[in-house]
Parts: structure tokens; sequence; C-alpha cells
């Protein structure tokens, strides 16, 4: 019986009909820039950092496993006339970042201070050190930088 | 060889797992009473924390003692896996008898451990594999002072070639009696052995750089940022 | 089909070739298509039959066993995600059950249910990576883009719950950091029923092509003892007849409590290996639907055991591993009560079958090394580390 | 005859012809690649090129444009003279073939200030063509294993070794098949093994289906397609005899393939399928078939042989190079061996001895393929793997 199906070549017209029904289904493909797929709710991309809610602990910077994360404060006497840590600088490598979410996941403030679940995946540039190389204001400004952007607000999606 | 079979007995450390090393950077609590004692866990409580117990008497290390007499240095058992040291001039008939008698056909893996200021300094760890025991397995452990060859187990399980050739590439232990003992993970002519405790973790400069007339080093913060943190 | 095919395995003698001509020293990457990474591997060809062939590793080592040691046990898992990348969840996996052996931790029932679900996921979509490129490497291109898109179904599911497609970070210590969205299991059961006839669809254009068959019957043999003389675990293992599988052998999880078989092979050569891992494939999506059917009826429960806030296990060390892909990928662990791992140790199935490549290569042409590279199924960032 | 009339007869038309065809052949060549770029993709399930120009017809024009302004990268060791030659070796007879492809019937026409001309849709009708076609198709391998070996390269050298030895052993069989149509026809000029299917009002495929196959395997051998493309097999040769060719040299070798494509398919077509006839050319209620002119029909039985082509490669594996070996010799030229008596003793009993043959053969075919599908169906294949259980238990869940 395997002699005959060789014979008649039956696997490869198997193989034929099998690739044939192909033919005239519907592509799976989408055209990347004009169709983009919405990432999930959870989908860890780009940074976002609420400078109000961020106590200064440097958790997230501690909890980095590839430590990409810089931060400075200093103490300042506020209206109430009580010392307060005020951010100099919160600066993240982004070009190293393996998004891994750890330093989310460190963050004690509740809702997170830094959060990554932000759907903004688009993250190429030219300028290797640059546009990278994140300080505070692109962080809380991304969204002059980049568009479309939205944000996912940590609780919304979980 | 009859030099080392005589030398490890004498530092019991070489079978000692549960002894703290070198101290992580972090923990310097750790590290501040570096004693011999096995039982010391530094961990603190909690309730089912494993803790190494002897295990001389297990028939498995009796058996071996007998076999191959002055072999078994020390046996422990933790998290149920029995680990038994092995004075360095024994391992190899050790191994032999292990494979050929005890059915310990299957060499699972072989790595070293560099406790920075012990005496041997390495480890060098088999973790041994039998099928026909019902899948019990058991470690070896052999201790390898600085400069000092180890014996290769390349001619009792074939597997034990690269593996071997990776200890020596990043530990720098060298195998008596390996047949092909070249780096491997690194390239030849690479200087030094990373996975030493006093190789940087920074790496070394090994006069390899990418465009450093445009780009600033490692393109990060500068070395001198004082929020740049050094781990080693 | 043919004598050439009896003659394959026979090994030339070194400086013995068919024309009395010198043998050809082939460079076979590390720029090469089918290396599947940065392999090179030094070949001397008789003609186009190999005589010895010398693998050469490295190119992509990054030293992560260093860096492991520098890490917090907790800031390790997003570095084991890139051993090997395309199986990232049973790193972390294999990573979790040796500290939690060391902590001596309980894991809840449920947690050890998606951990299950998450590796056997990850299982078929790695078998469905290889796949792909071993037809690509073969000729056939078109099974590569059927399995990418089942692959991508499973990508997908992975980002939905824990936001990243391949490195996925998605273990902690103790159990899992986040708990299933809503409506995930019933979309993994839709894909998984509907993985059977997708499978049938793969088995229709290779399993009995004749090209197919001639291709990889017969090539690579290794038996079963030479298996594990190399230390060879995995598909090849299994195609070599014994039915060994960490999942069975050294239970861990909820493994002893799902049905399923480890599927064999007799001949040990790639062909077999081919057909161990559509079979794989197919207990993978029993063991998922099983694990849905538990995680429907459960539908609540702790994810995270009893974890201290600074993970210190005591000092000491312990060995797990689980069944990945590749084959037995475990982590050995030395800790010395600190923070961090003392030494932490990768035992890389793709790198141990690696080390089988010349045997199983000599005597075949240049071609059957491409499909014996293929068929051991090696992720270079595994290998090299 | 006079001597304007022979000029333009024996010089001028053939002139025009050949820029034409050239031009068409060359045109044809790089359009093929689009279609073949685009139906691979709907076998595979995705869209392919579709950005330049309406569904990316133009894709091809890019292509060619890209190619003509890359850098041409000459490896510093290879053989200069003979590396710049080779593409050019390739393309020539490549192109060369296209003169005696029968494309369509004589026909006539007028043309303004020259006067009724008749003429035909090839440029020439040699009575030896076929012969013709397989002398400079040959030659073409030439290209190929000098373009290897100049390289300097060993994958280069390996697959233009690896030509060398496949064109030789397919060359038998496909010799073989083509002699059975030339039995058949008795002739050896394309246009009038045409002529005789009318004459003998039966297609040669009917009695010559094992000829066909022969002559379509031994053909996607020789333009070293899918399954059989190990002289550029990509996942082992990097790219074969081509790996050091870059730019609009390597595009010639590129073309030609596809042009050797577009010869096989035409040849395949003149001597089973009718050539520019329509189906059935005998049969007066199908007449109304004649309205697609012939040279219509011909491109459309040369399209599907093409899309045959490019279905082949979507769906198999690649051989290896013994095995092709092994195919080549012990299996395809034995069967052609075989088919020839047999065609030979019909073709003795001329258009009815063709026909029982071609009768004996379909039904045969048929008989043979519904049974074993049956008898398939009936009986499934046993498992291939015994799945072992080993220490399965029951979920207790």
């Amino acid at each position: 019986m395997s002699f005959w199906d060789d014979v008649l070549l039956l696997d490869i017209f198997g193989g034929l009909r099998m690739t044939g029904r192909h033919l005239f289904r519907r592509a799976d493909t989408v055209e990347y820039p004009e169709q983009a797929r919405e990432p999930s709710d959870r989908f860890r991309g780009m940074f976002r950092l609420d400078e109000e809610r961020c106590i200064k602990c440097t958790l997230c910077a501690i909890e980095c496993p590839i430590n990409i994360i810089f931060i400075d404060w200093h103490n300042e006497k506020n209206e109430a006339g009580k010392n307060e840590k005020v951010l100099d600088r919160f600066d993240v490598d982004l070009k190293r970042c393996m998004f891994c979410g750890l330093c989310e996941e460190a963050c004690p403030t509740d809702p997170k201070s830094i959060w990554l679940r932000t759907k903004t995946y688009e993250l190429g540039t030219y300028e290797r050190n640059e546009a990278l190389y994140l300080d505070i204001r692109k962080l809380t400004k991304w969204d002059e930088n980049v568009k479309p952007f939205t944000v996912v607000e940590p609780g919304e999606g979980r | 060889m009859a030099e080392d079979a005589k030398d490890a007995p004498a530092a019991p450390a070489a079978g000692e797992p549960a002894k703290p090393g070198v101290p992580a950077p972090a923990t310097p609590a750790a590290a501040a009473t570096p004693k011999a004692t096995p039982a010391k866990a530094a961990a603190p409580a909690k309730a089912p924390v494993p803790a190494a117990t002897d295990a001389a008497s297990e028939p498995l290390v009796v058996a071996l003692a007998a076999a191959v007499p002055g072999a078994v240095v020390s046996a422990k058992k933790m998290a149920s896996q029995t680990t038994i040291g092995i004075a360095p001039g024994k391992l190899v008939e050790a191994c032999r008898h292990l494979k050929d008698k005890e059915t310990f056909t299957f060499l699972v893996d072989l790595t070293a451990v560099d406790w920075k200021e012990r005496d041997p300094r390495f480890d060098v760890v088999y973790w041994l594999h039998s099928f026909d025991r019902g899948n019990e397995r058991v470690r070896l452990r052999v201790g390898i002072k600085d400069e000092q060859a180890c014996p290769t187990v390349a001619g009792v399980w074939e597997t034990a070639n690269w593996m071997e050739r990776e200890v020596f590439d990043l530990f720098g232990i060298s195998f008596e009696g390996h047949p092909d003992l070249r780096r491997i993970l690194t390239w030849d002519g690479f200087q030094g052995h990373p996975l030493r405790k006093d190789f940087p973790v920074e790496g070394i400069d090994t006069g390899a750089a990418i465009y450093p007339d445009r780009y600033p080093e490692g393109g990060g913060p500068a070395p001198d940022d004082k929020n740049r943190k050094t781990v080693s | 089909m043919s004598e050439f095919v009896g003659t394959v395995g026979a090994v030339p003698e070194a400086g013995d070739t068919m024309l009395g001509l010198r043998e050809m020293e082939l460079n076979f990457g590390p720029q090469h298509p089918s290396t599947h990474g940065v392999l090179r591997i030094v070949l001397k060809v008789d003609g186009e039959r190999i005589v010895s062939a010398r693998p050469d590793i490295g190119y992509l080592h990054r030293g992560t066993e260093k860096l492991f040691e520098t890490e917090t046990y907790p800031m390790v898992i997003p570095h084991t995600d890139r051993l090997d990348y395309v199986a990232a969840a049973t790193n972390n996996h294999a990573y979790v059950l040796v500290v939690e052996k060391l902590l001596g931790l309980e894991i809840p029932k449920r947690a050890q249910y998606i951990r299950v679900v998450l590796d056997e996921m990850q299982r078929i979509s790695s078998h469905l990576l290889w796949l792909a490129t071993a037809a690509i490497d073969l000729g056939a291109i078109t099974p590569f883009f059927y399995t990418f898109r089942e692959r991508e179904v499973i990508l997908d599911l992975f980002e939905d719950y824990c936001g990243a497609r391949l490195t996925l970070n998605c273990m902690r210590v103790g159990g899992l950091e986040e708990e299933l969205t809503p409506g995930w299991i019933e979309r993994l059961r839709a894909f998984t029923e509907d993985l059977g006839g997708k499978i049938d669809e793969y088995e229709e254009l290779l399993t009995e092509n004749r090209i197919w068959k001639d291709r990889t019957i017969g090539v690579g043999i290794l038996k079963t003892d030479r298996c594990i003389a190399w230390g060879v675990t995995g598909p090849p293992l299994r195609a070599s007849g014994l039915a060994w599988d960490i999942r069975r052998a050294i239970p861990y999880e909820c493994y002893p409590e799902l049905d399923f078989e480890i599927p064999t092979g007799k001949n040990a050569d790639t062909y077999d290996r081919y057909l161990v891992r559509i079979a794989e494939l197919r207990q993978s999506r029993r063991i998922l639907l099983q694990c849905c059917d538990w995680l429907t009826a459960n539908p609540t429960g702790e994810i995270r055991g009893k974890v201290p806030r600074v993970i210190k296990p005591p000092a000491g060390e312990a060995y797990a591993s689980v069944e990945s892909p590749k084959g037995e990928l475990g982590f050995y662990l030395v800790s010395n009560g600190g923070n961090r791992p003392y030494r932490l140790r990768v035992r890389p199935p793709s790198f141990i079958n690696l080390q089988a490549l010349p045997e199983m290569a000599r005597g075949h042409m240049v071609s059957d090394l491409v499909a014996i590279i293929g068929t051991i199924d090696i992720v270079l960032g595994e290998v090299d580390r | 005859m006079d001597i304007s009339e022979s000029v333009l007869t024996y010089f001028l038309i053939p002139a025009v012809k050949a820029v034409v065809v050239v031009i068409l052949v060359a045109t044809a060549a790089g359009v093929l690649t689009y279609i073949e770029r685009r139906t691979l993709a709907f076998l595979q399930v995705r869209k392919g090129p579709n950005r330049v120009g309406p569904e990316g017809i133009l894709q091809f024009v890019a292509d060619v444009v890209k190619l003509l302004t890359k850098e041409d990268v000459v490896p510093a060791k290879a053989q200069h003279v003979i590396h710049f030659l080779a593409p050019v070796l390739v393309m020539v007879p490549g192109l060369a073939v296209f003169a005696v492809l029968p494309w369509g019937p004589t026909f006539t026409t007028r043309i303004p200030g020259l006067g009724k001309i008749t003429t035909a849709w090839y440029a020439t009708d040699l009575n030896v063509s076929l012969l013709l076609v397989l002398a400079i198709t040959t030659i073409g391998v030439y290209g190929i294993i000098l373009g290897g070996w100049a390289s300097n390269s060993k994958y280069a050298l390996l697959g233009g070794l690896r030509s060398a030895a496949q064109l030789i052993s397919y060359e038998v069989p496909m010799g073989f098949a083509i002699v059975s149509a030339i039995l058949m026809a008795r002739s050896l000029s394309l246009v009038e093994i045409v002529e005789a299917q009318r004459a003998h009002h039966i297609w040669f495929i009917l009695p010559g289906l094992v000829a066909f196959l022969l002559y379509f395997v031994s053909g996607v051998a020789e333009t070293n397609r899918i399954p059989f493309d190990l002289p550029e097999a990509e996942s082992e040769l990097v790219a074969g005899f081509h790996t050091e060719y870059s730019g609009f040299r390597w595009a010639i070798f590129f073309l030609t393939e596809y042009a050797n494509m577009i010869t096989i398919s035409s040849v395949a077509t003149a001597l089973f399928f009718g050539g520019w006839l329509r189906p059935f050319p005998s049969v007066r209620a199908l007449a109304f078939l004649d309205v697609i002119p012939g040279v219509l029909w011909f491109v459309l039985k040369v399209a599907v042989f093409l899309f045959v082509y490019i279905w082949f490669r979507g769906t198999f594996p690649r051989y290896r190079f013994d095995q092709l070996m092994a195919l080549g010799w012990k299996t395809l030229i034995p069967i052609s061996l075989v088919n020839l008596v047999l065609v030979a003793l019909a073709a003795l009993g001329g258009t009815r001895g063709l026909r029982v043959l071609g009768t004996i053969l379909w039904i045969a075919a048929a008989v043979a393929f519904l049974i074993v599908t049956r008898l398939r169906a009936a009986k499934p294949p046993a498992a291939r793997l015994v799945p072992a259980p080993v220490g399965a238990r029951k979920a207790e869940a």
C-alpha cells in the first residue's frame, strides 16, 4: 500500500492540497504602520512617572536589575514649614531598559507613581544617546513627544 | 595525588556547603563571623527552613566509602539532596565506581564555586543521575586549591568535556588529562576568568570599544556620577 | 531511498578521502542562515561529506551567571528570561523552583496550575518555533507561517497575562505576581481546542511527505546510551526510546495530578525527533485542557505563598530542574545566607545537547548538518549565556 | 522573391522580433518575480509586496532600480574576468532559447508601407529547434559553474558543483521525455510538434502522461527550483553559486532563473499541451473557444505551469544532493526508458496507437488512485509513535 502511495504521489498531492487550501484564505497579517494591534491592558510599554505621587524613596532604582534609574532629590521647606523632598532628577537610561516591570512592582505608593503599562511601544529613535536617555521632563510630558499615546492607569486593566 | 588526598580532610570546608563565604556587599552582617560551623543558617526564622543534616549513614555513602577507601570526605543532606565530599585524588576512581557499580550513568551537571578566601579555594561540583535507581541523584564535591589541577572525568562521562572546558574558562581550574582543554565561552586570548570572585563585574578593558569618539563610554551616566551603583 | 542513506553514518578515516584529495575546511557560521544564531561550526568536508565538525560557541556570551551574583533574588528573574529567549516561562520556573526549594516554600495550588499553564504554553510556542525553523532549514518555507500564526495567539495570551510577549518575567519566588485576567482561560481554551486541527495541518504538510522523510529518516542518529553519555536530554533522548521526562521522573508543581503521556521514538533519528515534538505538542494541549478545567472549577485562590519581604535563603545549596522544551533545564544555587545568590549556575540543555553535534554529524552531508542543528533545537542565548 | 522582400523576411522582421522577445522576456521574468512573491504570500496567509504601485505591481521595477544602483561587490581574490563573464554566460543562452519557442500560429497582417506580411508568433522555426533548446539551455550551466568557481568562495564552489552534477543527471531523463514527444510527432521542430497534435486530434499529454511528468520534474531540477534548488540552497550554502554576487550581476542570475522557468513551461506546453491549440482541437462543438487567439492559449497554459512551480515552492522541502542524484539516475532514467519503449510502440500504430496508449494510461492511473484512496480512507495509518505511559496518574482534582 505504501508502495502504491508512493507511485501515485499521494504525499505530494496531499501537501499541494494543504497549501492550496490556504490560497484563498484571508491573510492573517497586519500592515503595520497603517494598522496596528492594540496592546493589552497589562502591556509593559513606555514609562510614566507621576511626580506628585512619588515619595522619592528610590525603591524603583534599587530594584532595577540593571540599575538604569537615577534619582536625585533635595529637601525643601514647604508652605507648612515641613521638610519635603523635591526631585532634582529622575533619569531612566531607556535604551538599556528591558521592560521587566520590577520598578513598578517595587513602588510603594498606591496608586503607583512609576508605571509601565502605557501601551506605547514605538520607541525607535535615530539618535542613540539623546532621545533615549530620558530626563524627568521627557518622562512626565511624554505625550508631547510621541503621539498617539494612551495611558492605562494602574488598576484599570487588572 | 597522594598529597591532595591527604590535604582534603585537613580542610573541612571542602565538604561544607553551609559555610558563609565571601560576603555579599549588601549584607555585611552575614559575613561578620566566618565560622565553619555547618549548621549555621544565616536566614532568620521561617518555619520549615531546610538545614543541612549529616548524611554519612546513607547507604550510597557507606557503599562508596567501602568501595573506594578514602574517597568520602564528608556527606551532607540538604533540601533532600545528598552531597558527598570527595578527595581530589580519589575523584576519578569514585566516579568510575558510581557510574559502573551504582548506575549513575548520567552526569547532569558539572560546575564550580569560588570561595575566594577559603582554602581550598574552589569547589568543583558534580551532579549525577541514575535512571536505574529510581531517578536518584547525588552531588559530588571536590575541593580544589588555586593553581591546583582537578582530575578530569571526561573519560568517565563524555558530556563532562564541554562542562569542564567551561569551568576552565570561567574559573581557571585546569583539568588534568582533559582531551581538549581550551576556552569555550570567552575568546582565545582573553585574560582572566570571569566567574572568579575577584574578577570585576564591570568587566576588564580588553581594548575593544565601540565608537569611542562619538559616544561617551557606555552611553550612560558618567563614571563619577554619585547615583551610579557599582556592585562587585 | 538510496544506498547513500545506507552509508550515511559510516565514519571516514581522517585523510582517507574519496578521490584522495585534501579535505576542505568549511566555516559554517557564525553568520549563516541556518545556525539559529551565532553558532560557528568548523567543518572538515570531503566533497560534501563531513569528516569532522567542531562547534565553536561563545559569540553570545554575556556573563549571565556573573550577573546573577550581583542581583538580589527577585532581580534575577528578568535575566533568566534571556537565557532561552523563546521559552522564557520555563526559565523563570526553573529559577524560582530552586529558590523555593532552598527556602522550603509551599506554593498555593492555584499558582502551581497557572505556572503549569504558562509552562505548557511556552512549550507549545517553542516547539512551534522549532518546527518552523527546522522546516525552513530543510527548504520548506510555508510551515513557518502557519506555525507563527498559532504562536502569535500564544504570545497574545502572554501579553494579556503579564504584559510582555517574549521575555515574560512572569513568575515570582513563592508563586506569581498577577492573577489571570477575566476571560483569559476561555481564550486559552478556545485556542487550545483549535490547536489540534492546526497540528494536523502541519502533519499533512510534512509527516508523510517523501522529501521530508528522505531528509530526516536515518539522519543524525543518537541512540539512548550515546544520549546519556553526552548528557542529551529532552526530545532527542525521548526519540531514542527512553521515556524520561522531568515532569514525570522528578515531578514538580502539580504535574503528578495531570494526565499525560511521554511520547517516545524508536530510531533516534531526526524524523523520530520530529514526531516526538509533534506528539509533545498534542500532549501539552492535553495538559492545557486539564488545567483549564481545574482553573475554571477553582476560579479564586491564593497565587503567592508566604514569602518574606527580603528573600534570604539559608546558607546552603540546592538544585532544581524543569523539563524545558529543549531538555532538562536546571538551576544550581549556592547561597551564603545573603540576599544575593552566591553562585547561580544554569544547566543549559541547549549547551549540553549541542555537544553531541560532532558525533551526530560525522559521515553525513553538509545538507544534513543543517537538519541536525535544527533537530537539536538550540537557542544560542542559552548555549552561550 | 526580390531583394527587399528577403531583407524583410530574413533580416528586418526577425530583428524586430528578437528585440521584442528580449524586452518581453526580461519584463516577464521581472513580473514573474512579483507574481511569485504574491502567490507565495497568499499560500502562506500573508499579503506579500503590495506597496509599490497598485497592489504592488511595480515592485519588480523598484527592485530592478535598487539592484542597478547597488554597489557591485567583487571579492578581492576572485577571478575577475570569469566572475564578470559568468552572469553573461548564464543570461545569453537563457534568452536565446526564446527564438525558437512557438508562442502562436502564423498570421497575416498589413503593415503600412510594407504591404501584407505573413509571419508567425515566434522568432524562427528551425527543423531542429528542440535540439537547439536542449543544447542552448545546457550552456547556461557553464555560467553557474564558472560563477561558483570564480567567486573563490567555498559555498559558491559547492553550489556550482552541485549544479553541474544536477544538470548532468537531469538532462538524461529530460532528453528521453522529449524524445517520446518527438516520436509521437515525428519531428524535431516545435512548430511541427504542435501541428502534429492537431493532426492526431489529441494533445500529447494523453499518451505522454509519464513523459510529461518526467519532463516537468526534470525541468524543475534544471531550473534549480524547490524541491531541487540545491545549487542555491539558502539554508545550507547561504546562496550557493551566487553567494558572492551582488547588484545587477546577481539580478541577472536571478532573472535568468525566471526566464528559464518560462522556457521550461513553454516547451512543456508545446510538447504535451498542444501549444497554441485550444483544448480538444478536433472537437467542433468547442469551436467557440477559438475566439481566444492562439497566443493567449499558449500564455494561459504557460501561466498554469508557472503557478505549479510556485505552488511547489510553497509546499515542499528540499532534496539532499545525493538523494537528488539517486532520484535522477535510479528512478527517473529507468522509468523514462520504459516509457520511451511504450511510446515508440504506440507511435508505430499512428493516431490509433497513441489514443490506445493514452486511454490505458489515464484509466489505469484513475483506477489505481481511486482504489488506493479508498483503501486509505478505510484504514487510517497506524500511529507512528506509541506514547509510553510512565507513571501517568488520573487527575485527582
